[in-house]
């Protein structure tokens, strides 16, 4: 861990005089970790630096660029951010060109922690750290090996504990929209607690999730009722993958599938009629 | 240079105590994050702790002091709206004593605000009508 | 709160939630039960209306709003009639016990079911559950104290607590939940009639000679007015000059229509506030103070933990920090002892005057985050939990306290109860969140929630508009029909000063808390053609 | 509610009246839906008749009403009757709303209380649904009358000369050196047998120098964009190194040219051309181009022969490629077909067997001005061939390449039959999988040929091999194919094979389709607006389709297509303005997030992504109001007019209300006091 | 025995004129879905199909042209990648995906339309009434 540290304060030295800012996370006040941007003209910040728990940078990020569209940024990111940032790009939130990502490679706790599948960086140019194989999603699982009935019986419960703080919107660096869909009084009740069932908002919220979530778990740790909410996205991430060949965050130039035109054998993989 | 900063405090809407940060970009509000690992909110918040920015740079917020004139509050300086409070409180006080006048602290206000605002009734006016909200 | 939340998660076995809408009030806490919840730890929820804490609930049921001090007394009867007490913490820390047990004798499950609307098993099933799971944890929060019994609404709450050995031990006690975010700092720090910072009496000659001594100036020995006692002296011509900070009681207080009437015969009112609520019209002075997020502070949370708050942006347009129009009014007046350089100043200065409070300095809270008083010394690591192995007065005393109705009930002509609260989506008068947008468009305004064989009965399907009229006033607002409310019972959210529920509200008062009863009045409703 | 709705119910005599209690319906409507703004409703004989528009626009003035919904039968049939009805009473035809009661209601449902409770349920939804209604009006775009066409071949000549005659200008676009296509490398045309350089050199002679044709070869189109009757198109024309103005088509600098180069384009590999050439001597326009990759001055960096001999001094190494902007209204595509490439079929042999040729390679070698000056002969350049094989349906009709028909073939590979014979007296094999002749004189050639002794062999040839087993086999190709008439396998021994390729869409169809906004099918062939109605339309208006770029196609076919694309253009370019679809998706600037996610999923490309704003833009009169962007879109922030998410879940729940209330009353939920 | 409500959401082009050529052969179905014309199927957010369910329908159904058919090219190409989505999401979600239908019905297809409504509806019908399932308060 400590290793990791002084190689990420390495990195971001060696980035800091390319650019003009590292978004990175820190240590403040009573040991609670928040988001900062680091500059070289202060490298005695990085005392400060910490790398657990994470924090939803690419949300920052984007916050900072779309203020300074030309500033040269970095940012720490780890497998589930890169896969964010570079998402955000496709959706031309974020502007690729004036980014330095630094990977930082998830270590075996904290990948079991997130339950991914995937908690290494790809794109990063610079990494600390070394990657590791992903690791398995038992609270996934469980919920896919349910019956019909249990499944109706297990959201149930959950979606009545929703107390409707939309933080798992507000976290999510994938939901960067102006308004919101969740707001909206003609698709999801507004006002109403516990939440009619079935939960208009997480429906749709999954729905609006498709292709995009980076698997970041951000909303099921802010989650104040400890709603799994993930495992809809990726139940149905797995479903796109398979259906659409499409995995988010992986590669830069594929576009979201469900945007675009069927392509040869999709349809025949959807299980629609003929 | 770029600044963006988390600045830690405490959600100023209801008793439970949850902190979280205010994000700060070149001075500015433009969000709120939770502050993980916190005792109280553990990385969370309600719906209100999520909008506590929201309220702050609303166009409704008073901006300058108010004196009512003519039935209606006209905007004034501080030293004149300063000034008024406290010749009007010194006329109080002493034609018709101290429990001629009442303060109302705040369960809104900083520990600090409320310290002062009753020791201000208290060793300046020299009442005890002071009170809060806190039975509401 | 005599314990910490994060005891809740931890240690308890057990909540008895009454007089709480705990998911919508303090939603922090709420979820913090689900989490105990699937370590096997049980809810009981006692409510008018089954709000979400109610669903979430292992026990749930509605009861006439005002008798819960029949109830308590039917849950000890039923602890004592079956040995459930715990019989050596009664015999080593508390006393009285056997006037208490004389008297709850009279309350048994039938009877109480009677007044309270909860059926007889029902209360066998929360006694017996509450009794067994040690500890366990009582929490309300304005349903158990805006009422005109409140104060032995909280005595009846001790009294079930000490009965089962619920204090002095982690995870346990008796846990008001303070409405707002410094509303147990604002206590603390003497905001209150009788009470010097750290709750020493005014009365008390010494304390006055230290506050003197401290201060060069200190108040009088007698107890000042509170709240609803202002306002009455000032529609008596007794208080002249009213000063107010941060506070909104054209919608806040009982019986709104008196209110204004009573700031209106004020001869000079100040208000001191962040927006033009409706009090702030009304003044002779406004003063633009400042929000959270542009000054530096501190606030007490339920919990009685001291946390920072931190500025970070500068004031808007010409307001300033609250603390500093205090001083700069004091000083303006000629007076000394207001030279502060910034809040932590100050902090240092109630470190020295409050014994509570003597060690919870800003360089601690910097490292540690918070402190809970009582946090005497800079050595002192703080109090999680109260009552550890001692009551403060010594031994803990029972009290005997018969069932009183509330002051107003309903009869023909005003057929259902009213009863007030908050919703999850805004905060008191409103003034804030009905500033932010997302939570306005949550809910835009006010609604009346009644039950649905009473709208049956009213010929209310598809009419949504409806007038609810009490003997002190009416209001005009949408229903919202529903089966989560006690039939007879209706409840309208106080936020909204369109519709404000306290133009309806009782303001008879607790005749020692001085609490209004806001939790029941009589009215009646009509459809609005 | 401040809307006052007027609702009408239709008897259709007893189409309607016959299973749905007309009276009751008209009745309930007036009563309860009187909440939703409902002021009159009425139920009349025919509502689509004089009296029944009059009744309407009569309501419409003594009532005031600000909606009107109508139902009766499909709004396929008579919505613009109604809609024009309450314009002319002064109500936006748009705050009309048209209920199926007919063909979706009286007469599916046998049941009659079931088909009126069906009735008030779709009028529940539509008054739902009028409410949220909201006045719209068609926009009028002018028309640009220039045109741009691109491809020269036979279609893209034809169609220019069309529009040119009538006094438009036309831009024609081509990629070679000249026009002409692959009409000008073919020897002689079925089933007449005339020259095809005859009949086609006069058109491309036209084409060259009408007027109002502007030619650009040696070109490719960039980009395009806007929308019908202005579209901006953005043209490169390519580099020649010859200096157009002084170039006077003499041949001086291809004769002096030192470097050889084998033509793969016109003499599809057969024969040579130079390092400056112009394809053929008949080429429109005559100038020459300079062969960047094979030019030994541009490889080597010394030469400059045609320099030093061309009498005008026309050459310019330095010359740039050009970037032409042009603006057109209308825009017709000709870009025609490639041939199959037949090594995608190994058991042919085509590139291993040297005498194995394609269908193209043999038209330029029975054309007299081809490499061998139109002697059939095998690939040593003097064998006259003794026998011949002619193989149909190559990469046609075959699952593993095109499952198309390519519709030339079989009168192509008849031709060549024809021409082998004639030239060479060789034993001519047509082998065959079906002879489809349908065209005009098409049959009557067919029978000509059975009557000239070619050879038919009914059966998809297999393998086409050198590996003789036995005497008469040895320095033989043998075709082996199974005679399907009489069911026996056969092995054929000849000197050479001719392999009638399929007609397959350009390469970079579906590039050029994405570049002009319209699309592709399976095959890559360009998709019509109708394949019979409208067959040269797209469904990107202004922008049409002629030749055999939409599909396999023979010359007369192709010749009506680019005649039939100009009369469309002509027909629009007469409008002088077009009228858009006022039903069009558009942006809220305030919430758009500027995500592209609408760009992407638009099939016109109507939706285009302004980066500086951040935002995203609908082209209205690109738009045709499919509202897929509206599906997509997370924050809703584009909005289909007529098709608002309000104004549809408003019909639903309009529906699901009326529904709802025919179900028994259910019991009062269990006290929970 | 209860009668299912179904609200089916049809492109304007094919299956809206399928549905009319249904009626036009005198084709008998079920009456239990109520149609609602949109341009194309690709209009059909997800949203909108869970708002139906959400106001008590018990069977939604989402019919276009057949791909490759369709009036705007490849509108329904999303709708065919969009809905198979949302399928599964109701399948995860303990939901009867059979509740909702996806189908391509032509202009020409009346007999296919009539069969399509016929067996959707025989479907829901087995089902139990989806509030019920749901266990969903009336929303009063």
């Amino acid at each position: 861990m400590s290793d990791r540290l002084t190689s990420l304060r390495e990195a971001i030295q060696q980035v800091f005089p390319q650019v003009d800012g590292v978004l990175g996370i820190r240590r403040g006040p009573g040991g609670i970790i928040s988001p900062y941007l680091f500059h070289s003209e202060h490298p005695e910040e990085l005392e400060a630096l910490a790398i657990w728990p994470k924090e939803p940078l690419p949300d920052v990020l984007r916050k900072i660029q779309k203020a300074h569209p030309e500033a040269k940024l970095a940012i720490v990111c780890r497998g589930c951010e890169e896969r964010g940032v570079v998402e955000m790009m496709k959706h031309s939130q974020l502007n690729w060109d004036n980014l330095t990502l630094i990977g930082l490679q998830c270590t075996k706790e904290e990948a079991e922690f997130c339950r991914c599948a995937k908690p290494y960086t790809v794109h990063a140019k610079i990494v600390v750290g070394e990657p590791i194989e992903g690791v398995p999603d038992p609270v996934t699982e469980k919920v896919a090996a349910m019956s019909r009935e249990e499944k109706q019986e297990f959201w149930k419960e959950q979606f009545l504990h929703c107390i409707k703080c939309y933080g798992c919107r507000t976290i999510c660096p994938q939901c960067f929209c102006n308004i919101c869909t969740l707001e909206d009084e003609k698709f999801v009740e507004t006002g109403r607690l516990p939440m009619p069932n079935p939960s208009m908002y997480h429906l749709i919220r999954a729905m609006h999730m498709t292709a995009k979530c980076v698997a970041c778990r951000e909303c099921e740790e802010t989650c104040p009722a400890d709603i799994p909410m993930a495992v809809h996205f990726r139940l149905i991430a797995r479903d796109v993958q398979e259906m659409f060949s499409y995995e988010t965050g992986a590669i830069l130039e594929q576009k979201p599938p469900q945007l675009l035109v069927l392509e040869e054998g999709e349809y025949e993989r959807t299980g629609l009629p003929h | 240079m770029i600044e963006y900063k988390s600045v830690l405090t405490t959600c100023p809407y209801c008793g439970t105590g949850c902190t979280l940060h205010l994000q700060v970009l070149d001075g500015t509000l433009v969000g709120t994050l939770p502050a993980k690992e916190h005792p109280i909110s553990q990385g969370g918040l309600c719906i209100k702790g999520w909008n506590v920015h929201a309220f702050v740079n609303h166009k409704d917020r008073l901006r300058t002091p108010m004196i009512r004139k003519n039935g209606k509050l006209e905007e004034a300086t501080w030293e004149e709206a300063l000034g008024l409070v406290a010749e009007k409180l010194g006329e109080f006080k002493a034609k018709s004593g101290p429990d001629s006048i009442a303060l109302l602290t705040s369960a809104k206000c900083t520990n600090e605000e409320n310290y002062l605002l009753q020791k201000f009734g208290r060793a300046v006016i020299g009442t005890n009508n002071v009170d809060h909200c806190a039975r509401l | 709160m005599t314990n910490s939340i994060p005891e809740f998660e931890e240690n308890t076995n057990c909540f008895f939630v009454i007089g709480s809408n705990t998911s919508e009030g303090h939603p922090l806490i709420a979820t913090r039960m689900l989490k105990a919840q699937k370590r096997g730890a049980k809810i009981i929820v006692v409510d008018p209306r089954k709000n979400q804490i109610g669903h979430w609930a292992d026990i749930f049921y509605t009861f006439r709003p005002g008798t819960d001090v029949a109830l308590f007394n039917g849950l000890m009867n039923v602890i004592i009639s079956e040995g459930l007490e715990d019989k050596a913490f009664i015999a080593e820390r508390t006393e009285d016990f056997e006037a208490l047990k004389t008297l709850v004798a009279e309350y048994t499950p039938e009877k109480v079911a009677e007044i309270s609307g909860v059926p007889a098993d029902g209360i066998r099933e929360i006694a017996r559950t509450y009794a067994k799971a040690k500890p366990a944890a009582i929490l309300y929060a304005m349903g158990i104290t805006q009422h005109t019994t409140g104060v032995d609404n909280v005595k009846s709450t001790s009294n079930l607590a000490m009965l089962c050995g619920n204090m002095g031990i982690p995870g346990g006690g008796v846990n008001p939940l303070r409405g707002q975010n410094n509303v147990q700092g604002a206590c603390d720090m003497g905001g209150l009639p009788n009470v010097y910072p750290g709750y020493q009496a005014v009365t008390i000659p010494d304390v006055q000679k230290k506050f003197q001594d401290a201060w060069g100036s200190a108040g009088p020995l007698t107890v000042g007015l509170t709240v609803t006692e202002m306002l009455h002296a000032a529609q008596e011509g007794k208080v002249r000059a009213l000063y107010v900070m941060g506070e909104n009681p054209m919608v806040s207080d009982p019986d709104l229509n008196h209110v204004r009437h009573c700031l209106e015969e004020t001869e000079f009112l100040v208000v001191q506030d962040i927006f033009m609520t409706e009090t702030a019209e009304m003044a002779h002075v406004v003063l633009p103070g400042v929000t959270f997020a542009e000054k530096d502070g501190t606030f007490s949370n339920t919990e009685r933990r001291v946390q920072r708050v931190r500025k970070a942006i500068e004031p808007i347009g010409d307001s300033k920090p609250d603390w500093v129009i205090i001083c700069e009014l004091a000083k303006k007046m000629g007076a000394t002892g207001f030279d502060f350089a910034s809040p932590s100043d100050i902090m240092t200065e109630i470190n020295a005057l409050t014994p509570s409070y003597g060690g919870i300095t800003y360089a601690r809270l910097e490292e540690l985050g918070s402190l809970q008083w009582p946090c005497p010394t800079v050595e002192h690591a703080g109090t999680p939990y109260l009552h550890k192995g001692k009551f403060a007065r010594g031994l803990g005393k029972f009290f005997p306290l018969e069932f009183k109705e509330p002051a107003e009930l309903p009869d023909e002509e005003y057929p259902f109860t009213l009863t007030t609260g908050r919703l999850m989506f805004h905060f008191h008068t409103g003034s804030m969140t009905r500033r932010s947008e997302k939570l306005d468009s949550e809910v835009p305004t006010a609604y009346v929630e009644i039950n649905v064989r009473d709208a049956e009965k009213l010929g209310l399907n598809g009419d949504k508009r409806v007038r609810v009229t009490s003997r002190r006033g009416e209001i005009e607002l949408d229903a919202r029909v529903t089966d989560d409310i006690k039939r007879g019972v209706i409840f309208i959210p106080f936020h909204f000063a369109e519709a404000a529920a306290n133009k309806l509200t009782n303001s008879a008062i607790d005749p020692v808390a001085k609490i209004p009863e806001y939790k029941v009045c009589a009215v009646k409703v009509e459809i609005v053609k | 509610m401040s809307e006052k709705i007027g609702v009408y119910v239709c008897h259709c005599g007893s189409n309607i009246a016959g299973v749905v209690n007309v009276a009751e319906v008209s009745a309930w409507a007036g009563k309860e839906l009187a909440k939703n703004g409902v002021v009159i409703a009425r139920d009349y004989k025919f509502m689509c008749s004089s009296l029944g528009q009059e009744l309407i626009e009569k309501d419409i003035k003594e009532h005031n009403l600000t909606r009107v919904v109508v139902a009766a039968c499909s709004p396929h049939l008579h919505e613009p009757t109604f809609r024009n009805a309450c314009a002319r009473a002064g109500v936006n035809p748009y705050l009309f709303e048209m209920t199926n009661i007919r063909e979706q209601d009286s007469w599916v449902t046998t049941d009659k209380l079931e088909a009126t409770k069906k009735a008030k349920a779709l009028i529940g939804a539509a008054v739902g649904r009028v409410v949220y209604q909201q006045p719209l009006s068609s926009l009028f775009v002018p028309i640009d009358p220039q045109v741009l066409i691109v491809g020269g071949g036979v279609t893209g000549i034809q169609a220019a000369l069309e529009i040119a005659d009538s006094g438009r200008k036309v831009f024609l676009v081509e990629r070679e050196p000249t026009i002409g296509g692959h009409m000008a490398q073919f020897d002689k045309t079925f089933p007449t047998l005339d020259c095809s350089a005859c009949i086609l050199t006069p058109k491309m002679f036209d084409a060259g120098n009408h007027k109002n044709i502007t030619l650009l070869t040696w070109s490719e189109v960039e980009k395009v964009e806007g929308y019908i009757g202005n579209f901006t198109v953005t043209i490169r024309k390519r580099a020649r190194f010859i200096t157009e103005d002084l170039c006077t088509g003499c041949g001086v600098c291809w004769e002096k040219c030192p470097k050889k180069v084998i033509d793969p384009v016109f003499e599809a590999g057969l024969g040579y051309r130079k390092a400056v050439y112009t394809p053929f001597p008949q080429a429109v326009p005559n100038y020459p181009v300079i062969d960047h990759e094979n030019c030994t001055f541009f490889q080597k960096g010394t030469c400059k022969v045609c320099q030093k001999f061309c009498p005008t001094g026309a050459i310019d190494f330095e010359q740039q490629d050009e970037i032409i902007t042009i603006k057109v209204g209308n825009i017709i595509l000709a870009t025609g077909w490639d041939l199959f490439d037949t090594r995608k079929v190994p058991n042919y042999g085509y590139g291993r067997l040297a005498n194995v040729y394609t269908s193209l390679e043999f038209e330029r070698l029975s054309n007299a001005s081809g490499p061998t000056g139109g002697n059939i002969v095998l690939r040593d350049g003097k064998t006259v061939p003794k026998s011949v094989a002619i193989v149909h349906c190559v990469g046609s009709r075959d699952q593993n390449y095109h499952p198309y028909c390519s519709a030339i073939c079989c009168m192509q590979s008849l031709k060549f039959a024809h021409l082998v014979e004639e030239k060479t007296g060789a034993d001519v094999y047509n082998c065959y999988i079906d002879i489809r002749t349908p065209g005009k004189g098409y049959e009557e050639f067919y029978q000509r040929l059975l009557g000239e002794g070619t050879h038919f062999i009914r059966g998809k040839v297999a393998e086409i091999t050198d590996a003789a087993r036995n005497a008469s086999e040895e320095g033989k190709l043998i075709v082996q194919v199974e005679d399907t008439l009489i069911g026996k396998q056969r092995r054929i021994p000849v000197d050479m094979v001719i392999l009638s390729a399929a007609m397959e869409a350009r390469h970079d169809a579906k590039e050029v389709a994405q570049k002009f906004g319209i699309s592709c099918s399976h095959d890559d062939w360009f998709i019509e607006r109708h394949p019979k109605l409208d067959p040269v339309a797209t469904m990107t208006d202004g922008v049409f389709v002629a030749g055999a770029c939409q599909g396999p196609k023979d010359i007369p076919a192709s010749v009506a297509q680019g005649a039939a694309a100009a009369a469309r253009v002509l027909s629009i370019i007469g409008q002088g303005e077009i009228e858009i679809e006022a039903a069009t998706a558009i942006v809220d600037d305030v919430t758009c997030v500027g995500c592209t996610q609408c760009v992407s999923s638009c099939p016109y490309q109507a939706i285009e992504f302004q980066a500086e704003r951040g935002k995203a833009y609908v082209i209205e009169a690109l738009c045709k109001g499919c509202g897929t962007c509206v599906g997509t879109c997370l924050p809703k922030s584009i909005t289909l007019k007529h098709f608002t998410d309000e104004q549809i879940v408003a019909e639903m729940i309009g529906a699901m209300t009326v529904m709802k209330s025919f179900e028994v009353v259910a019991p009062v939920p269990v006290e929970v006091a | 025995m209860y009668e299912p409500k179904i609200i089916g959401f049809l492109c304007n082009w094919c299956s809206y004129r399928g549905a009319d050529t249904a009626g036009m052969a005198r084709m008998k179905y079920p009456p239990n879905v109520k149609i609602i014309r949109v341009p194309c199927s690709g209009r059909i957010s997800p949203e909108l199909v869970l708002r139906t369910f959400r106001e008590g329908a018990d069977g939604v159904m989402v019919l276009g042209c057949h791909i490759g058919d369709c009036h705007y090219s490849t509108g329904n190409h999303r709708t065919a990648k969009r809905m198979p989505v949302l399928k599964r999401l109701l399948e995860y979600s303990g939901i009867d995906s059979d509740r909702l239908a996806i189908n391509w019905v032509s202009a020409a297809e009346g007999e296919k339309f009539a069969t399509v409504i016929k067996e959707f509806t025989e479907q829901i019908s087995a089902m139990p009434p989806f509030a019920e399932t749901m266990k969903m308060e009336e929303t009063k």
